[in-house]
């Protein structure tokens, strides 16, 4: 599925797994000692919903699963593919409209049935295709074919290869595929049809099914409180090396982030999130390593570009010019202490589609200029000189410029930001209005729109006529990009984006994401020349100023050996172990 | 505050007059009370505070990146930001200055004067809250007993209701089904608050309703209204002042609590809100969440003290 | 001294409170002999209630304090001795028997329970054996069906029972001493001399020292042998009852004893002491009792008056008399 | 003496129980649905980042919940299921409500109890040691520090004793661990600094009473009468006077059970991490899961009600005077 998730404070916290093992990595061990004790992994923030986890659409769910099921494949902190259930990568068609399957023979389910190609295409055809099940991920498995929205169809070849064949390009289609995990036909046919029954089957919701398909197997969950795992002997990957090493993996709820914290100091949990304010003085415990890693989440100020937002938003020079206004470095230094980098376009730099090459670095020196982005709006026609030379921004007419910042409350950091980012307005002249709103409102009354007048039911996108039902004129939220197939943030930046809440709308960003969706962008050559023009052609347009991307402080017990520090950090999690007691 | 109502139900009654030789009487009652005299000290104190503090601080609203997380008077801390070049970190040391003797918050806001201008939102929260709940309750209460019949039954299943409503369930449902706005706070604690002082004074009412100077009113002639509003209201003052100054600090904890789990107006800076929003950050700048958090303390305190030895002061059998 | 049974002299119970001392008790002299029953006389606020709980010291301390005299009862000072000792005597040598039954008995309790509590306490009974008694004591008492009013509750008995109970309980463990605190002030008439009754009764068949506390002097005719008469936390005039009705002494007395409405006189009105009882805090300087003396001298404002006796039996202390 | 009439007035008190429950049942079905949440809201986001149709998703999960139908249709299946005692489907947690309320429910109920021992034993003792001692330093310093109690925010006081105990001192794991034996000695370790911060207040409170309660008392005639018996002092304050002022005290005690359950008892959870009752229904009610909203909305309603009962069968025995007939 894409990644693509918008995040919430508490995707901050919890990071989605995806189990994974590096081949030749075996750790030369006993492993009759070596298998030892309890992984506590500290979160808070909320509980999964389901462990029947297609029905799922918060990420704890898929993260609680993902320890019992392993998806096709994953990737390491370079973000190469390294598979899991898949026997040999997918192979493409040279018309990239075929993709081939092959999965492993190794693949059994609980009752030692062989998992096989067939229980894939099940799982798309009947499951997530269906209408009965209401798939809330389904439109990853559609394309556009004459103005239809149609699924891809997938067969199975024989009991360990099935193939999708799609009638469009999509170059980055095959993603979707490595994340693909299969419901056990065998099981689901029970309570096909009937929704109530399948969201109350017991095989899912106890994952009774998952076979060696994961590196644990599924112990007790007791809500609001701890998900508990116990190692899967006869996990497919882990049986030569006798892996996974710990006997038991713990996700642990807290309701406060510092007991959470405080309960990784007092040597109660192995691992937990550390906020920046924390990190240098866990830093220094004895007891506790913390690694800092990048993410691909951003900040960015949507400028609306619609018509109940100010007028000068419409104008790239404007909008050019407020980014000018504020500082990133600023940002990240005082409010997240350091631990963010400056976002100029939706690619961050730990992407492999990342180009810094034609960028326009708008909120850093030098295009960090309050006087330059004055200047820029009063030649527009928004200020007045004042004696001494300075520029006050106005409206055309001479009145106060009037803006309406809004952000979600509950996290801090982004709350901070936005008085960050209204003081550096207010500098210009500018009155900036904050407007805090629980997050459900401000989709509801700030994102969402319609055209007025009409009976539309509200959407993200609605169409450039469209407004939402509050006015504003920017409005502080949190993206994340997809680092390998960046081209979902399609969604934000397109015309017709089903995100594009802000109206952006520039043909030539619209014909770029659908290039990099086209037979060309096969070529890697060619989708990295699309995606440095996507790039550079935001940063410049600025249809939201980026503001940053985040860094994430993840604090291990320092007796947690086997880690690999980077952006996938968990990739292998499966592998790794306790270091002995002396 | 159900607990403490009928505590002051057992213990409260008075005479039938509200002279202000009563009110002098009461007070004298009161004065000797020392914890009484500074919780109304304390009190007195905080209103004057929050009515013309804020024309003697900062802005509170105003944001200072440069001075941000500075502690008190007194205090040094050490504050280090992250240096991704180096995976290092640039640690300074910071000393709190008398331009913000307590310190600022993580946007280097005053903390001295959020907690002022916190002081009057919590102080107007436990007011109006209060005040709707016991105008509610004492209309309900007294229509209760003063009519009878079917209106009181009514009345009094509703308040039967009312109270048997998991108070925290409904307080925490209404603010989140309704949005967490001050307003809605204000509203959902004053409507669920009320019925406590309605069946109190409903027994309250009932008995005077009973005694001489009621029933000559009614012989002079005196309408429903007049009796009402003219005799039993002020017969019943002083226990709807103690009901009013035991509940007020509930009203301040019930906001405190709210914000707590992040069901406060985030736009207006209670000091529930100031406290909620420093309490993650605890370990590194603690007295953002410790000075609201005493405030709330010392103003919670002050108000059962003072409520206390009003209590005192109007129970005639207390030996004071 | 052996027909003495307890001996109170200069006795001096002090009230510290707010508003200052309250001198309750500030020298009283008296004695109690074997078998009598001695009246302790005199309006309210006058000390003899408080000189009552004083013999027990059961009155509440603080404020309360015996600040001096002596309580002398079988060779004990009881205003002196550890209230260890003082606790083997309430209840099983000294009984006392409340004037408002009503509140004198714990209302969440039985009957029985607050009897055989006592029993038990001071007497070598078991249970049955304590139960026993108390139904034979009860019905003693004049209670029928004594065995069921075992488990009643006292909200269930009307005020003479709860008085007659309170009687039984007071004699549970066969007293040296009974002090009656006006047994008969909180009942109606009838019960009332059914009460008397029941004092006239002990008296013949029980070998009981009594101290009957009351401000009827029209009881103290009728049961009592000898008489003290008191006012302002002192002991004005100690008589035996005949001389005190008929040879009244102290103007106090006298004043008493004009307020008793005579049957056979017809009065138009009763006749009461003009002005009111002292204030205990600011006693009057000099006879207490100066402001309201009709026979009122000079010396009176200045001086206490000494103790006088004027015959063997009769002692005073009234400036008239020296 | 006979209480015959009891079983009559508990019966006609059931009654009005299921009365009153059934209505705030109703309240709370329509507060719940009427409000413009829905349980759709925490996967807008999702849904749209996903790149699908806000609209027809959110209609497929509303569906899913059952909350697409009209209200009247939603009431009368619920009130259906209801009756068969089928209490529905929590899909916050995907699991029946009633397992939901089965396992969760003994944390909370643990919690409560030791926290009103804790808090009525210590109360008590030193509410009667302050009235004995009234106006002593002592009685002084206990009130002085019962209004402190009263005061103090409780989740406020729990988050300082973990820093303190927890963290600096390493005294007690920083939070409460599910999988200890509930009767062991370790989970009552556990259960220390909980108890601690739900206790605290209340403790504070049932000070306040007992001393109030018993200063009420320590006055009365019959206690003189019970001193005049020679009974030692031990047994006048303990039998004689706290039997009376035990009533007043119950009524509070009573009220406390029935009214911690979903307040203190939910924030001392939320910081201890306790997965009792109270983290169910705030969880539930944040989560738009009407069935568990509605449920432990019951319950609560429930526990009052029987508390309530309770306490008034308790007086009957405690005060013979009372009778409800």
């Amino acid at each position: 599925m894409k990644r693509l998730t918008i995040f919430l404070t508490l995707s901050l916290i919890l990071i989605v797994l995806t189990a994974g093992c590096a081949k030749g990595e075996i750790k030369e061990e006993d492993d009759g000692t070596s298998i030892r004790d309890t992984f506590i992994q500290g979160v808070s923030g909320g509980d999964a919903e389901t462990l029947n986890w297609i029905l799922a659409a918060d990420a704890s769910s898929f993260g609680y699963a993902g320890h019992t099921l392993d998806s096709l494949a994953t990737y390491d902190n370079q973000l190469n593919i390294q598979l899991r259930c898949l026997a040999k990568d997918v192979e493409v068609s040279p018309d990239g409209l075929v993709y081939t399957i092959p999965i492993r023979d190794d693949l059994k389910w609980s009752d030692d049935s062989p998992v096989t190609a067939e229980d894939y295409v099940y799982t798309l055809k009947n499951l997530m295709f269906s209408d009965w099940l209401n798939y809330t991920y389904k439109s990853n498995w559609q394309e556009e074919v004459d103005g239809k929205t149609v699924f891809v169809t997938p067969e199975a070849l024989n009991a360990t290869t099935f193939t999708i064949t799609r009638q469009t390009v999509d170059p980055e289609f095959v993603y979707n595929i490595y994340d693909l995990i299969p419901y056990p036909k065998y099981i689901a046919t029970k309570y096909e049809d009937d929704v109530e029954a399948f969201t109350q089957a017991p095989e899912f919701n106890n994952l009774t099914y998952t076979g060696n398909l994961g590196p644990y197997r599924f112990k007790e969950w007791a809500r609001n409180d701890r998900f508990v795992v116990e190692r899967n002997p006869e996990y497919y990957l882990g049986k030569d090396v006798g892996a996974p090493y710990f006997t038991q993996y713990i996700i642990k709820l807290f309701g406060t982030s510092a007991t959470r914290q405080a309960a990784l100091e007092a040597g109660d949990i192995t691992y937990t999130g550390i906020e920046p304010e924390q990190v240098n003085e866990f830093r220094n415990l004895p007891n506790v390593k913390v690694y800092t890693v990048p993410t691909s989440g951003y900040w960015l100020l949507a400028y609306n570009q619609r018509a109940n937002g100010w007028e000068g938003l419409k104008d790239k020079t404007i909008r050019q010019a407020l980014s000018m206004a504020i500082s990133k470095q600023m940002i990240s230094q005082a409010i997240l202490l350091g631990f963010a980098d400056p976002a100029f376009s939706f690619i961050p730099q730990t992407s492999p589609w990342y180009t810094d090459e034609g960028l326009v670095k708008y909120g850093i020196e030098p295009l960090y200029d309050k006087k330059k982005a004055a200047e820029i709006l009063y030649q527009k026609g928004y200020g007045v000189k004042k004696d001494d030379g300075t520029i006050k921004v106005t409206n055309k007419d001479g009145t106060p410029l009037h803006l309406v910042l809004v952000v979600s409350t509950g996290d801090k950091p982004s709350e901070d930001t936005i008085f960050l980012v209204r003081k550096e307005l207010v500098e210009l002249g500018i009155e900036v209005e904050i407007k805090l709103r629980p997050w459900e409102t401000l989709l509801r009354q700030y994102v969402m729109n319609k055209v007025p007048g009409t009976d539309q039911e509200p959407r993200y996108n609605n169409g450039p006529e469209a407004v939402s039902q509050e006015s504003w004129d920017i409005i502080l939220m949190g993206f994340g990009t997809d680092l390998l197939q960046p081209s979902g943030s399609e969604v934000f930046f397109t015309t017709e984006g089903g995100l594009n809440y802000m109206g952006y709308s520039n043909p030539e960003v619209d014909a770029l994401f659908k290039r990099a969706k086209s037979k060309e962008a096969l070529d890697k050559e060619v989708r990295q020349q699309i995606y440095a023009e996507m790039s550079r052609l935001l940063s410049e347009d600025q249809p939201v100023d980026f503001l940053v991307f985040r860094r994430n402080n993840l604090g291990f017990q320092k007796n947690v050996m086997g880690i690999e520090p980077g952006i996938r950090i968990f990739y292998n999690y499966h592998l790794w172990y306790f270091e002995p007691a002396e | 505050m159900t607990e403490r109502l009928r505590d002051i139900v057992r213990r409260i009654s008075r005479p039938p007059s509200n002279s202000t030789r009563l009110i002098n009487y009461y007070w004298q009652r009161t004065r000797r009370n020392k914890l009484a005299i500074f919780g109304l000290t304390f009190i007195i104190f905080l209103v004057l505070l929050a009515v013309v503090g804020p024309f003697f601080t900062l802005d509170p609203t105003l944001v200072d990146f440069e001075n941000k997380n500075l502690p008190p008077v007194g205090f040094t801390i050490e504050q280090s930001v992250y240096n991704t070049e180096t995976d290092d970190f640039i640690t300074t040391k910071v000393s709190g200055t008398w331009n913000h003797p307590l310190g600022t918050d993580s946007k280097g806001r005053d903390m001295l004067a959020m907690l002022i201008s916190g002081a009057r939102v919590s102080m107007l929260v436990g007011l109006i809250a209060t005040g709707i709940a016991i105008i509610l309750g004492t209309i309900i209460g007294v229509l209760s007993a003063y009519l009878g019949g079917w209106v009181d039954n009514v009345l009094m299943r509703l308040t039967d209701i009312m109270m048997t409503f998991p108070f925290f369930i409904l307080l925490v449902l209404i603010v989140f089904i309704f949005g967490p706005s001050l307003v809605i706070i204000v509203l959902a604690i004053g409507l669920t608050g009320w019925t406590g002082t309605a069946r109190l004074l409903r027994s309250e009412a009932l008995s005077l309703r009973t005694r001489e100077f009621i029933t000559a009113a009614k012989a002079m002639g005196a309408s429903d209204n007049r009796v009402i509003f003219r005799h039993l209201i002020p017969n019943v003052i002083s226990l709807i002042i103690v009901i009013a100054t035991l509940a007020i600090p509930g009203v301040i904890l019930a906001e405190a609590a709210l914000s707590f789990i992040g069901l406060g107006d985030p736009t207006v800076p209670s000091w529930g809100i100031i406290l909620e929003a420093g309490q993650n950050s605890l370990r590194t700048a603690w007295w953002v969440a410790v000075e609201p958090g005493i405030m709330i303390f010392l103003t919670v305190l002050a108000f059962n003290f003072l409520g206390d030895g009003l209590r005192d002061a109007f129970d005639p059998k207390s030996n004071i | 001294m052996d027909n003495v049974s307890l001996k109170v002299s200069n006795l001096r119970t002090h009230f510290l409170t707010r508003r200052g001392i309250v001198k309750a008790v500030d020298g009283v002299d008296f004695e109690l002999r074997r078998g009598e029953c001695l009246c302790l006389v005199g309006e309210s606020g006058c000390g003899k209630t408080v000189t009552a709980l004083s013999i027990l010291r059961l009155f509440d301390s603080p404020p309360g304090k015996i600040v001096g005299g002596q309580i002398s009862y079988d060779g004990l000072d009881l205003a002196k001795c550890s209230l260890r000792q003082l606790r083997q005597i309430r209840g099983k040598d000294i009984a006392i028997v409340f004037q408002e039954a009503q509140s004198a008995l714990n209302p969440v309790l039985t009957i029985g329970d607050q009897i055989i509590e006592q029993i038990k306490l001071h007497l070598p009974l078991d249970y049955s054996m304590a139960r026993d008694r108390t139904i034979s004591l009860l019905s003693e008492m004049g209670i029928p069906s004594a065995k069921r009013v075992l488990s009643y509750y006292p909200h269930q008995l009307s005020g003479g029972m709860k008085q007659r109970v309170l009687i039984a309980m007071s004699l549970s463990c066969d007293p040296q001493i009974l002090i009656a605190d006006e047994p008969t002030t909180a009942v109606d008439v009838t019960i009332k001399a059914q009460i008397l009754d029941i004092f006239h009764e002990l008296k013949a068949s029980r070998q009981l020292s009594t101290i009957f506390i009351t401000h009827d002097l029209a009881v103290v005719a009728e049961i009592g042998d000898r008489a003290v008469i008191m006012y302002g936390g002192k002991d004005v005039e100690t008589a035996p009852v005949s001389e005190i009705i008929n040879n009244p002494k102290h103007p106090y007395t006298s004043g008493l004893i004009e307020c008793l409405p005579d049957v056979s006189k017809t009065a138009d009105r009763l006749a009461s002491i003009p002005g009111t009882t002292p204030n205990p805090i600011e006693m009057p300087k000099g006879c207490a009792f100066h402001p309201r003396c009709p026979k009122a001298m000079k010396i009176c404002k200045q001086q206490e008056p000494p103790e006088i006796i004027t015959s063997k039996e009769h002692k005073v202390s009234c400036h008239l008399y020296t | 003496m006979g209480k015959s009439w009891l079983r009559g007035y508990i019966t006609k008190r059931l009654i009005y129980a299921v009365i009153i429950a059934w209505g705030i049942l109703t309240v709370t079905f329509i507060l719940v649905r009427v409000g413009p949440t829905s349980p759709a809201d925490r996967y807008l986001a999702n849904i749209a980042a996903g790149g699908h149709d806000v609209t027809q998703a959110v209609a497929a999960i509303e569906a899913r919940y059952g909350v697409d139908k009209p209200i009247l249709v939603q009431y009368a299946d619920y009130m259906g299921n209801l009756f068969q005692g089928n209490w529905g489907w929590s899909f916050s947690t995907s699991m029946p409500v009633t397992e939901l309320i089965k396992t969760h429910w003994i944390y909370s109920f643990q919690l409560i109890l030791l926290s009103s021992l804790f808090a009525a034993f210590l109360g008590i003792l030193i509410g009667i040691y302050s009235a004995v001692k009234q106006y002593t330093k002592a009685d002084y310093t206990f009130t002085f520090f019962s209004f402190v109690g009263i005061s103090i925010p409780n989740f406020w006081l729990g988050i300082m004793l973990i820093l303190i105990f927890s963290v600096k001192l390493g005294l007690f794991k920083t939070y409460y661990d599910t999988t200890l034996p509930l009767f062991s000695i370790d989970n009552l370790k556990a259960l220390v600094l909980p108890v601690i911060t739900l206790g605290t207040g209340m403790l504070a409170g049932y000070v306040r009473y007992t001393r109030s309660a018993m200063l009420d008392n320590l006055r009365k005639a019959f206690v003189t009468t019970a001193r005049a018996k020679g009974l030692p002092e031990r047994t006048v304050i303990g039998k004689h006077v706290f039997r009376n002022a035990l009533l007043p005290l119950i009524t509070i005690i009573m009220f406390d059970l029935g009214s911690i359950v979903f307040g203190g008892a939910y924030l001392t959870e939320i910081i201890f991490g306790i997965p009792g009752l109270g983290q169910v229904s705030f969880n539930a009610i944040f989560a738009n899961d009407y069935p568990v909203v509605i449920a432990v909305t019951l319950i609560g309603t429930f526990i009052v009600l029987l508390v309530n009962l309770i306490t008034d069968i308790t007086y009957t025995y405690l005060d013979p005077r009372i009778r409800y007939d």
